[in-house]
């Protein structure tokens, strides 16, 4: 499946993009998971939280094919 | 999208105090409030390893933050009897010493301002995505994180 | 007497929304400041038996009120690590929407400040002899009491 | 003793002033109350609490000769 995947904060330093569009295989965000970590190896140093949809999401939450993004720890305020 | 009617928090570079003054200001007309309370976060000149925060460049996942920004306020408005409440937050560049977010909370009676002021501002440090790249004098960074 | 040293808390009329704005400022060149919190008391236009309330005439017993001032602000720079505290009460006539109160409290971190806060205003309205005369729009009046 | 007494907010409706001087007989704040209950027959109605030198006293508080001062219910903020 092709996803939109956003990246923030310090993930863009590892990605060098804030945005991309990759194909996927499998459904769960696990599969999304293993496929950044497999193009990008340095983002298994960083801690981030995934959203789907705008929504915080686990690991085995079945992909919906709305926009994914990587989310580093928040700093608001 | 969620984003219908969801109104946008975020004002580029710092908050200025004028700003401040004038949505005080304005809330002079609401003869029904009693209590105004008002959180203010500015960025600090932290020291790290003999390095001082100059800066915070913010950047945020808008669209999911101002989705959580509407979340907390009617999450709050449904919580704690106010009148009227705002939020702002700073994008880009804010430097020591300026503002980054402005939290305004109004009610007829006082008790209800204080709790309803801590809870906004814990709600946003916990659940909407910003992100803060503290920037010292040698243009060398870290991340902030919230605690 | 025991007014040595001690700070003039009163400003005659209402404090306004540019003074306000103006000590925001001011606390800019603070860069260990993380948090403020700042509270702001409003004269409310509350109806009566159909009377509305047009201001309040503040007055006080000043020398005791600005003792009592004096000892809140020290007993809350003991309680909670604050970077500053600022406290403004007026006299006099202040309007329905105007506002009559502002305390200002800032710290490194922000948990500190709501705690701070708070406290200070509690204690204000409970230790503090400040007196007010409602004024009605037709010239009657009742003394406000604090609850 | 002669004893310098203020009065405040709804207190001086009764009054009519803001501060005089009284002779008062007797060594408790409970006989500075009652001569001015005497004089001032309203204040029966009216709840207030009575400061020492700036600070509240009890009706058995010796009277020290400092300022007096009748103080209605605060309103403060």
């Amino acid at each position: 499946m092709q996803i939109t995947i956003k990246y923030f904060g310090q993930i863009v330093e590892v990605t060098h993009k804030t945005e991309e569009t990759l194909e996927v295989s499998g459904n769960q965000i696990a599969d999304v998971l293993n496929t950044l970590q497999t193009k990008y190896i340095k983002l298994k140093d960083l801690g981030f939280q995934i959203a789907q949809n705008q929504e915080l999401v686990s690991l085995n939450t079945k992909i919906s094919g709305a926009e994914i993004a990587l989310l580093p720890p928040f700093a608001g305020g | 999208m969620k984003s219908k009617n969801i109104k946008n928090v975020f004002k580029e570079g710092p908050i200025s105090s004028e700003f401040i003054g004038n949505s005080i200001y304005k809330h002079q007309s609401k003869t029904s409030i009693g209590a105004h309370n008002i959180f203010l976060g500015q960025v600090r000149a932290d020291v790290v390893n003999g390095k001082t925060v100059s800066a915070i460049e913010y950047t945020a996942y808008q669209d999911m933050a101002n989705q959580k920004f509407h979340d907390i306020r009617e999450a709050t408005f449904n919580k704690f009897q106010l009148t009227c409440m705002h939020i702002y937050h700073s994008l880009g560049t804010v430097k020591a010493g300026e503002i980054c977010l402005f939290v305004f909370v109004s009610a007829p009676h006082r008790k209800v301002v204080f709790k309803a002021l801590e809870y906004v501002v814990e709600e946003i440090k916990a659940h909407v995505p910003v992100f803060g790249k503290e920037i010292f004098e040698d243009q060398s960074h870290q991340w902030k994180v919230n605690n």
